[in-house]
């Protein structure tokens, strides 16, 4: 073998969980005929198996690869950090598509669309956002998000002779690459600024005595964070996000609201918590701000007008990036604290909401809107009473994460003194109230639907797509205690 | 207190979300089951709140029973409750009520029995949680949880426009308890603790200050959430339709325990966190509860439906809790503490007799009864001790704690007290004009065919309302010693800021005020003679 | 006179970015609004050479070709996504692509 | 900027494209030759000896046909087309060296146009550029032979592109370099030091692979799909006449000759002679053509030949005189690799005629099938092993 | 002569570049998108970014713009017929766009003053071990670094490639089984 001084067996293993997902996937690519033939469960089997090895994959990446002690984990010269909290990301994106491929299976046969490539890309996406939550150079963040974003665009349309299908997957991917042009821009003034797209050495260049101009610095930060906030889905940036949510397959709107979501978020936090903390006083708070708070406002009164539930899930969905874009305002350690734990209640309860959508919503995804809820209590009374818990959750009631998890952020806007922030967030959150519990109100207080009388009993892969996230948003709602210590510990970011 | 019972107390907090986790379990189709276990676990918890009174030491006022669970490290958040003379009865009339509501229910709820007792004793479980807990943090989760089973009640087993009312309720009380949140989270970031109990340690020790605009926005933060609930003039209008859509066990719980959260906030964290704006506040909140009480009281006298008559007179009664609690004095503060468990029982066996009124002839409104107590005269009999209860007859509850606000607020200011009293003698009029609408005059043919008398069950649900009513109203010195400790001491925290009131005071009465406080530090001796003549009459 | 200034690189690409977003922006048709996005990638490719130059380090090159490589895969992508979409509606308007409006 | 430099770039380009125009003019009257003798007839006589003034008359009959524009087609774009592919293949020419540096005058100047350091990637660069004169003629013609012939060329020459450019990667592994001049310089030596036989991994695939994309590349029969005078009425350029279809003839030969000069360097030491000088490798020409000449002056005298009988001997004794160009010592330092160079490339291009003379054309889905499912994975294979074995040996 | 290159080859970029932006038809388009990508190339060269030079030309020109191309032509569609339906837009848009980059070349100025030029051979890095002094854009450079520092989004990048093929695949194939 090739012995490269630029490779070693710690950078390897830290690189694990990625490893094993594009193995897999590969794999996954070439064993399609043989596969085929015998079970059309068996992709879904594989991508469980490997996706269960990338989540051990991570934690041993971070026990064993000695990166428990903060900043001693650097992976490829600096091209990856596997801190904490980046296995805390890996671990939220794997799960997410854990959860994504159970509630998959009755989906694809449903569909009458199993085919390994599905799986593939869902793999290699995941693999991608693994990579954009380690990353701690912007071209691995770059690259890491095209190939989430590149898999994510097919995916989006992968029922290729839906209508919605691909209209969603066009404006994903025309707004998404779009998006990338901002980000890269914002890249290449770093670089021509800093001379480094290492955000390490960027911060200590932003620390240092040569500390290049703010306003070309801001500028940057700027154009990245355009093409973030487009990833994220915030306003005012979120344009695509209503009409992709509600065209995409529903357990694929379920991954992509979670997972590129989460892993942006990361990679959000990487770049405006390490390289531009130094001089983002004075900008952040606005840039953040201002998207935090229309994004609360826009999403929660569109979301108020929905009459499709994906739809209304997306609206919501932006919604939610703007309580995490107030714990970043924060520009605190307890605001990434706060935010890497919202994004994990908030991708349980999602994931968990959208499964119970593509449940009740049948061949050919008929029954998409509120009304069709109606009476699902007294059909599937189980399916009825885990769509509460998330819907609480999304609310924000107690005991569940999302309450949790919004306290929380608020906690940390506060303590930044964001008064008036906290309170316009909190208010749209008493908006957001309504159109979720018209969800519950259709579903418990009015007479079956034709899609509550004619949905099928729940499969066992879903019925665990929705168990896992109900006891998931509970437990984070009455344990937080051991995934909040843990974000709090690995919130240090490389400094 | 060993922590032996300190633990044995929160068995009343426990059994009821063990019954709710049984509840779920049990088959849906024999929701004979659901009931008797409903029952059962109700009657439970009502035994496991009567040993909390055999044990409570009534000589002492504060918190008892403390207990102090760790429950999340980061943002310290403490599982910590504990009991006071005021919680005490609270839990007590949540303990008491609940298997009640569940008699009541027995028969008219058969759409979806189990989750329907699932949801009440939630409910439970929440509101007993919300007067135990000590952390901040917990009490805004109990406080939370309480409106989730509520909005189930009202939503699944509510009137025609049960949907528009549950998600009214629903949304009017969430928008006032984010601002509560905030006003928690800023509180936290401040002092660093959810504890109720150190928060106001350090208040008094002067560890922890506010400047007086950062004490009127949380004040009026948390004011606003309470006043919601409470629920407090412009913001009652959720009240009525909530109340008249509520199934009836949803109504009692609604009017007898979940609107004295309301107040059981203000009285508890209001007024000793933040005596300053509290004081500066008072005349204005004073004013909205008189108006509440004259307002309510008018528009229950137009009602043609008889829940909505109830309903509009608890915003009239709770005007007098609001007004007893910002009277600032002892007298007013016992007063309004024992109006709440008064309206909670008279208000209740309302709500219970007009769930079995409903029962029998399928409509709440006035003009299609009259005559009834010519074929139900056992059922009239009972609404009448009732009603009379509610306006304030002598020998009945209400009279002492009405009585005890306007003696209290009399002693501050007396025109507020001239303004109330209206209220009373109003509340008179409608009830007893609802009374003969209902209960007299000619029994028509549908009220003849349709309406029998109490039957056994109904008999157990009434007979331990109406004995309350009779006990409270004859010897309230079962009640008020405990909670008289507990108004002084909530007194003497909020006293900080007496003396820059008494400036504002005017002289005539200044005497007389410093007296009051001066007796409200100790046990007051004309409390215990005020209430035996209140008996005596 | 045979040197120029180095921020004549970075103004046109600059220029060739805002015609891209123009593009972007203003154009209706779906394969010249991806053109658009191309014209801005090649803005910024400008920029990381002009940028290299500048620093005298060889690091925006590289960045420069791991622009092209992700554009080419994403011009696979997005043309195939844009092949189904017109199969199935056979139009290149954007404005009639909305389906899903309501 | 040194006016020499200019002056000799001037002079270097006229006489490479003066060169270049006659060979593609006649590698169109060679071709037709070959073939003729490969299907046993004489091919063109009339127009000169051996017909060789038949370019001439072509040229003349090309320019002076109607130049046709029809009404529907995309103006702009058509006319540009043809313009396009000619400019395309003429361009990589550029960075072609035909032999080692030289010394002309007192200056040094090498025999080629320019040398790139990135020599190989611009003639991919610019080869690759070339599909669009074919694309966009067989669009703006508005016509729907046209436009399935400008596809198929574009997707063929897009796939085709793929296995031909990782043919040449496997041989500039072993190179080290991307300049064109160096590329050749280590091929120096004997014909075992060239790529074709020489390094850890004989590229005898490589050249196999890179001749077969290379037939595609130039939409030569068995891959001349996209102009099928049977299926698709010439394909893209239907409705071009005149010079413009000219201009798509010459592209298509210019190609020929790219491609085929870049499989002489790259695989066959370019200029190289195919052993060394110390035995006796720069006679070799020499003796060729006096061989040649003295064969022409045979039969030249030979009765039978009677129609010859004027030629033949002028060109027996062309041929001569060539000789002794080659052997005159001034001469023979640049003449001998530019001959070798010559020969090399003039044999692919046989190759090219050889194999349109006696192979059928594919099916369209063969010839995609074949690329994807077999060309391409084979050339990676072939780049792996190269890679993996030069890693190993270096 | 730089400055000559230079403002030639950028003026032909901006031109084409508007012309992206203002033809109706894609196809037209597509080719002065071709025209900039060149024009970039050259100032590329004029940058010492040989290797870019040429993959600029290789995969941009030569291969994402034919794909284009290609695609215009299966779908053979025509040129826009509603162009710019949205005048709001463009009366914001445009001067908006228009001011953003006055500001921005404003700043550029300020921030990289004259002195800092470029010419032709200007960038240089320190040669190679066994090599000698060569531009610093030149393949060997670039190759190096691709290799050692940026092995590891070199190696993701084939990744990457390999999804695009598989979700063109995906997207493209004639029909599910």
């Amino acid at each position: 073998m090739l012995v490269n001084s630029f490779v070693s067996t710690p950078d390897l293993i830290r690189f694990l969980p990625e490893i094993i997902l594009t193995i897999m996937g590969t794999f996954l690519m070439v064993m399609d005929p043989i596969l085929q033939r015998r079970s059309s469960y068996a992709f879904g089997h594989l991508s469980l198996l490997a996706l269960v090895g990338a989540l051990g994959g991570s934690v041993y990446a971070y026990t064993e690869g000695g990166c428990s002690v903060p900043q001693s984990c650097p992976a490829f010269g600096g091209m990856l950090m596997v801190d904490g909290f980046a296995t805390f990301f890996r671990v939220l994106v794997i799960v997410v598509g854990i959860l994504t491929v159970l509630s998959s299976y009755r989906f694809l046969q449903r569909e009458d669309a199993e085919t390994s490539e599905y799986h593939a890309l869902l793999l290699f996406s995941i693999a991608g956002q693994c990579l954009m939550a380690a990353s701690n150079d912007l071209i691995m963040v770059f690259i890491g998000i095209e190939i989430s974003s590149i898999a994510s665009y097919v995916m989006a349309g992968y029922l290729r002779d839906d209508k919605r299908a691909n209209e969603a997957a066009l404006k994903y991917f025309l707004l998404g690459s779009f998006a990338t042009a901002f980000f890269l821009y914002g890249v290449a003034l770093i670089y021509g600024a800093t001379g480094s797209i290492n955000l390490s050495t960027v911060r200590g260049i932003l620390m240092g005595p040569d500390v290049p101009s703010s306003v070309f610095i801001g500028l940057a930060a700027a154009l990245m964070f355009v093409g973030l906030a487009f990833k994220v889905s915030a306003s005012p940036f979120q344009i695509w996000a209503p009409d992709v949510y509600q065209g995409a397959p529903t357990p694929v709107a379920a991954f992509l609201s979670a997972g590129p979501k989460a892993a942006a978020f990361a990679v959000f936090l990487r770049i405006f918590m390490t390289a531009f903390e130094p001089m983002s006083a004075s900008w952040q708070p606005w840039l953040f701000g201002i998207s935090a708070l229309l994004s609360m406002v826009i999403g929660n009164f569109a979301a108020l007008l929905q009459s499709n539930v994906k739809r209304m899930l997306a609206y919501s969905s932006i919604a939610h990036a703007g309580y995490v874009m107030v714990a970043l305002t924060a520009r605190s350690e307890i605001g990434t604290s706060a935010a890497m734990f919202y994004l994990a209640a908030y991708a349980f309860m999602n994931v968990g909401a959208f499964a119970v959508v593509s449940h009740l919503s049948g061949k050919g995804e008929r029954y998409q809107t509120v009304d069709d809820f109606a009476g699902l209590a007294q059909k599937q009374p189980l399916t009825a009473a885990l769509l509460t818990i998330f819907m609480l959750s999304l609310i924000g009631v107690p005991l569940t994460g999302g309450f949790f998890g919004k306290f929380y952020i608020f906690k940390a806007a506060l303590e930044s003194h964001l008064v008036w922030l906290t309170v316009l967030g909190l208010l749209t959150s008493a908006v957001a109230a309504y159109y979720y519990l018209r969800i519950l109100v259709m579903m418990y207080m009015h007479e079956p639907s034709k899609a509550s009388s004619e949905v099928e009993p729940l499969s066992l892969g879903l019925g665990t797509a929705l168990m896992i996230p109900a006891i998931g948003t509970l437990f984070l709602g009455i344990f937080p205690n051991w995934v909040l210590d843990f974000a709090v510990k690995s919130a240090t970011l490389v400094k | 207190m060993n922590s032996a019972t300190s633990v044995r107390m929160l068995s009343v907090l426990v059994v009821p979300l063990i019954g709710f986790l049984a509840a779920l379990c049990v088959p849906r189709r024999r929701p004979e089951n659901s009931r008797a276990l409903a029952l059962t676990m109700s009657l439970l918890a009502f035994l496991d709140a009567l040993m909390l009174v055999a044990q409570f030491d009534r000589g002492q006022g504060g918190e008892q029973f403390s207990i102090d669970i760790p429950w999340i490290t980061s943002p310290d958040i403490h599982f910590a409750t504990s009991v006071n003379g005021v919680s005490l009865w609270l839990i007590v009339l949540t303990a008491f009520l609940t298997p009640l509501c569940v008699l009541v229910s027995w028969r008219s709820i058969q759409n979806r029995a189990k989750e329907f007792y699932a949801f009440l004793l939630l409910l439970e479980f929440g509101l007993i949680g919300v007067f135990l807990a000590q952390d901040l943090f917990l009490f805004y989760v109990f406080w939370e949880v309480s409106l989730v089973p509520m909005y189930f009640l009202i939503g699944i087993w509510g009137h025609d426009r049960r949907i528009y009312a549950a998600v009214k309720f629903f949304l009017y009380t969430m928008a006032g308890s984010v601002l509560m949140l905030t006003a928690i989270i800023y509180l936290y970031n401040q002092a660093h603790t959810f504890s109720y109990p150190k928060i106001l340690d350090m208040l008094s020790r002067g560890d922890l200050s506010f400047t007086s605009g950062e004490q009127m926005l949380l004040f009026l933060a948390f004011f606003v959430a309470f006043a919601i609930k409470v629920p407090l003039f412009p913001l009652h209008t959720w009240l009525p339709d909530a109340h008249v859509e509520a199934p009836t066990a949803g109504s009692i719980m609604l009017a007898s325990v979940m609107l004295k959260m309301g107040t059981y906030g203000i009285y508890h964290f209001c007024l000793p966190l933040f005596p300053r704006a509290a004081h500066s506040c008072a005349p204005w909140i004073a004013v909205l509860a008189i108006i509440g009480i004259i307002y309510g009281a008018l528009v229950a006298m137009v009602q043609p439906n008889m829940k909505k008559l109830v309903a509009y007179s608890s915003v009239s009664h709770l005007g007098f809790v609001v007004l007893g609690i910002f009277s600032f004095s002892q007298m007013g503060l016992d007063g309004a503490v024992y109006q709440m468990l008064n309206h909670g029982i008279s208000t209740g066996a309302l709500f219970a007799i007009v769930g079995l009124l409903y029962e029998r002839r399928h409509s709440l409104a006035i003009d299609d009864f009259g005559g009834v107590a010519t074929v139900a005269p056992w059922l009239s009999t009972a609404f009448l001790i009732t009603t009379l209860a509610s306006i304030g007859l002598p020998l009945l509850n209400n009279f002492v704690g009405e009585f005890l606000v306007l003696q209290g607020t009399a002693m501050e200011h007396y025109q507020w007290t001239i303004y109330a009293s209206i209220g009373v003698i109003l509340s008179a009029c409608y009830m007893l004009w609802m009374y003969q609408r209902v209960f007299y005059g000619e029994a028509g043919h549908e009220v003849r065919s349709h309406i029998p008398d109490l039957n056994p069950r109904e008999w157990a649900a009434v007979i331990p309302l109406i004995a309350m009513m009779v006990w409270m109203g004859v010897y309230s010195q079962s009640f008020l010693p405990p909670v008289s400790k507990v108004s002084a001491l909530v007194l003497e925290q909020s006293k900080i800021n007496v003396t820059t009131r008494v400036q504002a005071a005017p002289p005539v009465g200044q005497e007389e005020h410093d007296q009051g406080v001066a007796r409200g530090r100790g046990r007051p001796p004309h409390l215990s003679v005020l209430a035996e003549a209140a008996n005596a009459r | 006179m045979s040197e120029i200034p180095i921020s004549w690189f970075l103004t046109l690409s600059a220029i060739l970015f805002a015609l891209g977003v123009a593009g972007f922006l203003f154009r209706r048709n779906i394969i010249t609004v991806f053109m658009s996005i191309e014209l801005m990638l090649n803005a910024v490719n400008l920029s990381f050479i002009t940028f290299s130059y500048k620093l005298q380090k060889v690091d925006g090159h590289l960045l420069a070709f791991f622009v092209m490589v992700v554009a080419a895969a994403e011009a696979a992508v997005g043309l195939a996504i844009i092949l189904t979409v017109f199969k199935n509606r056979a139009t290149l308007n954007i404005d009639e692509i909305d389906s899903m409006k309501n | 900027m040194d006016l020499t430099f200019v002056v000799i770039s001037l002079i270097k380009i006229l006489v490479v494209f003066a060169v270049l125009m006659t060979t593609l003019a006649y590698l169109q009257w060679v071709e037709r030759k070959v073939i003729a003798h490969i299907q046993v007839r004489p091919g063109p006589y009339r127009v000169g000896p051996h017909g060789l003034l038949q370019p001439l008359a072509d040229v003349i009959k090309l320019l002076t046909k109607e130049d046709l524009v029809p009404p529907y087609v995309n103006k702009a774009l058509y006319l540009a087309a043809p313009f396009l592919a000619i400019t395309m293949a003429l361009l990589s020419i550029s960075v072609i060296p035909f032999g080692p540096e030289i010394t002309v005058f007192g200056h040094q100047t090498l025999m080629q146009l320019t040398d790139l350091n990135i020599g190989v990637l611009f003639v991919l660069a610019v080869s690759s550029l070339g599909v669009y004169g074919i694309a966009l003629a067989g669009w703006s013609s508005n016509n729907k032979y046209a436009l399935i012939g400008g596809l198929r060329s574009s997707a063929q020459m897009i796939s085709y592109e793929l296995p031909m450019s990782l043919a040449i990667a496997a041989p500039l592994l072993i190179s080290n370099t991307l300049s064109l001049h160096d590329l050749v310089m280590r091929q120096e030596g004997s014909i075992l030091s060239w790529n074709l036989l020489h390094g850890p991994f004989p590229q005898i695939f490589s050249f196999i692979i890179f001749l077969i994309a290379a037939f595609a590349e130039t939409n030569r029969v068995p891959f001349d799909l996209p102009e099928a005078e049977n299926e698709l009425v010439a394909g893209f350029h239907t409705e071009y006449s005149s010079m413009k279809f000219a201009s798509f003839f010459m592209a298509e030969y210019a190609n020929m000759i790219t491609v085929s000069s870049m499989a002489t360097l790259l695989f066959l030491g370019g200029w190289m002679a195919p052993w060394p000088e110390k035995y006796g490798s720069s006679f070799v020409p020499a003796v060729i053509f006096a061989f040649a000449g003295v064969v022409a002056l045979y039969h030249g005298m030979h009765a039978a030949r009677r129609r010859d009988k004027k030629t033949l001997p002028v060109f027996g004794i062309i041929f001569l005189l060539i000789a002794v160009v080659f052997v005159l010592p001034i001469t023979q330092i640049w003449l001998i690799p530019l001959f070798w160079f010559c020969a090399k490339t003039g044999a692919i291009l046989f190759t090219f005629m050889w194999v349109r003379g006696t192979l059928p054309r594919f099916r369209y889905d063969q010839l995609m099938g074949f690329t994807w499912k077999f060309l391409f994975p084979v050339a990676i294979l072939n780049l792996l092993v190269t890679g993996f074995l030069v890693a190993w040996f270096s | 002569m730089d400055v000559i290159l230079f403002l030639i080859f950028a003026i032909i970029a901006v031109v084409c570049a508007i012309n992206v932006v203002v033809q109706t038809h894609p196809i037209s388009s597509a080719i002065s998108l071709v025209g900039v990508m060149g024009s970039l190339a050259v100032l590329y060269l004029l940058l010492g970014a040989e290797f870019i030079a040429a993959a600029q030309v290789i995969v941009y020109a030569g291969a994402i713009m034919v794909l284009f191309v290609f695609v215009i032509m299966l779908l053979n569609a025509g040129a826009e017929t509603k162009k710019g339906q949205s005048t709001m837009a463009l009366f914001l848009g445009v001067p908006l766009l228009a001011g953003l980059l006055i500001v921005m070349s404003w700043y550029l100025q300020g921030w990289f003053p004259a002195n800092t030029t470029v010419h032709f051979g200007g960038f240089s890095l320190p040669a190679l071990p066994g090599k000698v002094a060569e531009s610093g854009g030149s393949a060997h450079q670039v190759g190096m670094a691709l290799f050692t520092t940026y092995l590891l989004p070199f190696e993701v990048t084939s990744v990457l490639i390999l999804i695009a093929i598989l979700g063109a695949i995906v997207l493209a194939r004639k029909e599910m089984d």
